[in-house]
């Protein structure tokens, strides 16, 4: 049971952190490194490490979005729509 | 006891990050996206550090009342290291938005190797030398011909 | 004994209260950092002559290896030294805003912690305290192109500091502590193995970034091109020697395995070589210092993979040299940072650092009575001690590529005395920076001048170093944990 | 080209560590200094979380520096874009609904993070946490009513103060020849919320710092957005 729901968590960070570098929208590629921050705290819960899934949760997951969605809305990346050019 | 799948997963779980997150620095060109490739490879470090003090028969590492004495606990060293880190980690990567959003002013473009060409002009340009390694501004006498043409900016 | 400790805690709290003191008065501000610089180079110099050396305390009374403790030794307290006295140097070239004062003491801060942790763990929060503050100063050049090179360097000092501590996580799983005292009585069993070896190689690129380490040192010359050329000195002067201290006691005290020492030797040859090499090709004269620096690094990483006492004072003794040659010729570069040919004729418009010029290029080449080349000798001869087919191929490289290096700084010495250039523009020194490297040229001399009493000492700062029953004696005193 | 090489370096590091790892004593390495702690750390410090204990006890010295790198990142980050400039002009309000939200949330958030970081040595939590909680109280009332704003300087301030106030408590203990943040004050009853001496006040200092800290730097962020 518990390996069931390791085998999921961990297959779906990946997925996730492989989506941060190939999806082509960065509002998205910014929630996706949320996601997986997310995801690694739920790990961290279950390696028994409760403060560092909370830190994880709070920093990774909220505050770290945060500056980097600042960022995006400075760079004028904050489209829905934007296929960058940048990226191969 | 057949536990020894579980912890093969945490681990590819944790290498994982670290290697998607490494691929992500090197090969990404957007330099926003290398970004998040490196808090990604950082998370994965992180997982990797908590996992070095993890048991099985142990619970987290608080004194609950109630608790009977010589309950094993996991190793609290590691997850204060980790503690440090994500901290260091999101102080780092405001700092470098910040200058990823003057870059941007400055540039006009977040292309790494669009960038580099550009640094490379800036330098010479600072320093007064003419782009690329041309013949014509040597210190002193050049044994060697250029090694390489100059490239299509005259 | 405790009072250790205020040599990175005053820095650090003169750093937290100098912006806001500024806002109150900005001359206290600019005179906070000072006085505590100077307050922390006499309890340097108070301890470094007094006996009692080395020492360990730990930090909180928690004993090591639970705590983290600070080790005090010749070494230590002489890397500490030097990072208080550049940082002062340094101190009257800023553009006198508050944040650089509290950056620059930030730097002297993490640095002197550098120099005296114990405990591999602190190194990496230290060792990035000292690259966001060394981030901080470059980006204050204010350019585009610096703010780019920041840029670079910080990924590629975070993709160092991922891999430092997968490192630190091998080691942690392997013997479960982080003291370095304590990991040097494990390291035999527990790390003298293929996830040594790894952890080893994992910890050297993480450090080696600062260390301009071959592989992991393409920032550089685009970091020393655009930072302002006092901070240039100030990187090349503490914070690569800082990484070099670090890497030393990793190696005396955990990693001291052949392989180990190969591959530093593998790649010490790699980056003196690419260095030195890139250096012939390089136009502007920035730059030009910028890889002659990752070249004379390379030859730190020789010196130190020569095993014994004989290597440690090798590397030391080429470490000393370049910190008092490097930060004199970016100083320098203050004035001359642009191209070579717009040097020609230099000599004549500014004698005084032209000349100082010669003398440090002739110490960098190895010309024998200056400093240089008795650093260059202990190399070769250390290499030729240990004799194997790896070493002699070291030595012919170092060699040949010494002509190299040879070359260009003669051909630029050259073009100093060559007639007047086709430009006579800039090239004039400030009163400030020919002071300062003159300074530096006054300190080169006497080194030359002492070199006798000074060979004797570093070999017994080294023999102190490389005693590492010792050091665990001294940190783990009241018995070891089991 | 490089490309190659980079997929090659990758691989190689990854194929490492997993082997690596999957030969290394998972769940049953030696834990030397962990057992040590787990074994004397309640009565060391006096506190039930021993995460805490690692924290501002036995690694203290490692925390001062990780305030010093939050402090020295905003530093730079000022640095960077530069000093305030004056009022330039900003968006409207935001609507009704974000407004009585932040209201609401604002007083909530506060207490929320207060009782993480007093409570840090007790449950899980603690300065890092609470500060976090206690940036985004800050923060949340910029992005609602954006005309208003926080003082620079009145942050800048309170950190620094925060950031002394740690060492200050570090240094106090040195004054009756004792180490560089050893624990004063009576250690108390474990569990109760006033034990543990003086690591929930350096607790306090830590979250004050981290929560001014951390609203310092998105306020700069988001004031940089409004003169683009």
């Amino acid at each position: 049971m518990m390996t069931m729901v390791v085998a999921v968590l961990v297959v779906l960070m990946l997925a996730t952190a492989l989506l941060v570098l190939v999806t082509p929208n960065m509002i998205a590629a910014v929630a996706a490194s949320s996601a997986v921050s997310l995801v690694v705290s739920v790990l961290f819960v279950m390696l028994r490490a409760p403060d560092v899934a909370m830190t994880e949760a709070a920093v990774g997951a909220g505050l770290s979005a945060m500056v980097l969605a600042l960022g995006l809305r400075r760079l004028g990346l904050w489209k829905l729509d934007n296929r960058e050019k940048d990226d191969a | 006891m057949n536990q020894l799948p579980v912890e093969y997963l945490f681990f590819v779980g944790a290498i994982g990050l670290v290697g998607i997150g490494v691929a992500g620095m090197l090969l990404c060109r957007n330099l926003f996206r290398v970004l998040l490739a490196l808090v990604i490879a950082e998370a994965g470090a992180n997982l990797l550090l908590v996992l070095t003090g993890y048991r099985w028969d142990a619970v987290a590492p608080i004194v609950l009342p109630g608790m009977p004495a010589g309950t094993t606990m996991v190793d609290p060293v590691p997850q204060a290291l980790v503690l440090t880190a994500i901290v260091i980690g999101v102080g780092i990567q405001a700092f470098a938005v910040a200058v990823l959003i003057k870059i941007y002013h400055g540039y006009g473009s977040l292309d790494r190797r669009r960038l580099a060409a550009m640094l490379d002009r800036d330098m010479n340009e600072l320093a007064g030398v003419g782009p690329g390694r041309s013949p014509e501004a040597p210190a002193g006498k050049r044994p060697f011909p250029p090694p390489e043409q100059q490239e299509g900016r005259s | 004994m405790n009072a250790v400790a205020l040599l990175v805690v005053l820095p650090l709290l003169a750093a937290f209260l100098t912006p806001s003191l500024g806002r109150v008065s900005g001359l206290a501000a600019k005179l906070l950092g000072p006085a505590v610089l100077l307050f922390c180079l006499g309890l340097v110099w108070h301890y470094s002559t007094g006996d009692g050396l080395p020492f360990s305390i730990a930090l909180g009374g928690f004993l090591p290896p639970l705590g983290i403790n600070l080790y005090v030794d010749s070494l230590a307290l002489l890397f500490a030294g030097i990072v208080f006295l550049l940082v002062l140097l340094a101190w009257p070239w800023g553009d006198g805003s508050r944040e650089q004062y509290a950056l620059l003491m930030l730097l002297a801060g993490s640095s002197a912690a550098l120099a005296l942790s114990g405990d591999l763990f602190n190194i990496f929060v230290f060792y990035e305290l000292g690259a966001v503050a060394s981030f901080g100063l470059v980006v204050s050049a204010g350019t585009r192109a610096a703010h780019l090179a920041t840029f670079r360097y910080l990924l590629i000092s975070g993709l160092g500091s991922v891999l430092f501590l997968l490192g630190v996580a091998i080691v942690y799983i392997n013997t479960g502590t982080l003291n370095l005292a304590h990991l040097a009585t494990l390291a035999p069993q527990s790390l003298n193995n293929i996830q040594g070896l790894v952890a080893f190689v994992l910890i050297l690129l993480g450090v080696g970034v600062k260390a301009e380490l071959f592989l992991v040192n393409s920032w550089v010359p685009e970091v020393y091109a655009t930072a302002p050329g006092w901070v240039s000195g100030l990187l090349a002067g503490i914070v690569s020697k800082l990484a070099i201290l670090v890497l030393l006691r990793l190696l005396i005290l955990v990693f001291d395995f052949p392989d180990a020492h190969n591959l530093l030797l593998l790649l010490g040859v790699a980056g003196f070589v690419s260095g030195e090499l890139a250096a012939w090709w390089a136009r502007d004269f920035r730059r030009l210092l910028a890889f002659s620096s990752i070249g004379q690094l390379g030859l730190v990483f020789i010196g130190f993979s020569i095993s014994g006492q004989a290597g440690v004072m090798a590397g030391l003794a080429v470490a000393l040299h370049h910190v008092l040659v490097k930060p004199a010729l970016f100083y320098l570069a203050e004035s001359w940072g642009g191209a070579l040919g717009r040097l020609r004729g230099a000599g004549g418009r500014s004698p005084l650092a032209a000349a100082v010029f010669v003398l440090f290029a002739l110490s960098l080449i190895g010309v024998p009575p200056l400093p240089g080349f008795w650093a260059k000798m202990l190399v070769i001869m250390g290499l030729a001690g240990e004799g194997g087919n790896l070493q002699i191929t070291a030595i012919a490289a170092v060699l040949v590529v010494t002509v190299v290096e040879a070359a260009y700084l003669l051909r630029l010495v050259g073009s100093f005395y060559a007639g007047d250039g086709p430009e006579a523009v800039p090239s004039k020194q400030g009163p400030g920076d020919i002071s300062r490297a003159l300074l530096f040229a006054v300190g080169l001399l006497l080194a030359m001048v002492f070199v006798l009493p000074l060979g004797d000492w570093l070999s017994s700062v080294s023999g102190e170093a490389m005693n590492v029953p010792h050091y665990v004696a001294v940190v783990l005193q009241r018995g070891e944990l089991q | 080209m490089r490309n190659l090489i980079s997929l090659l370096f990758v691989g190689g590091l990854v194929f490492l560590l997993l082997v690596l790892t999957l030969q290394a004593p998972f769940a049953e390495g030696p834990m030397l200094v962990g057992k040590g702690i787990l074994q004397q750390g309640t009565e060391e410090t006096g506190t039930a979380n021993l995460v805490t204990s690692v924290v501002l006890g036995y690694r203290g010295y490692d925390t001062l520096g990780e305030l010093s790198i939050l402090f020295t990142a905003a530093l730079a980050l000022g640095v960077v874009l530069g000093r305030r400039r004056p009022e330039a002009p900003r968006d409207l309000e935001a609507g009704l609904v974000l407004r009585a939200s932040s209201d609401l949330l604002f007083p909530l958030l506060l207490v929320v993070g207060l009782y993480i970081i007093l409570h840090g040595h007790l449950t899980p939590g603690g300065g890092f946490q609470g500060g976090v909680i206690l940036a985004a109280a800050f923060f949340l009332p910029v992005l609602a009513r954006p005309s208003q704003r926080i003082s620079h300087a009145g942050l800048m301030a309170l950190e620094a103060l925060a950031g002394a106030a740690f060492i200050i408590i570090g240094l106090l203990a040195m004054r009756h020849g004792g180490q560089f943040l050893q624990p004063l004050l009576d250690k108390g009853q474990l569990g109760s919320l006033l034990s543990g001496g003086t690591l929930p006040l350096l607790y306090i200092a830590v979250g004050v710092k981290v929560g001014a800290e951390l609203a310092g730097l998105l306020v700069r962020l988001g004031d940089a957005e409004a003169d683009s």
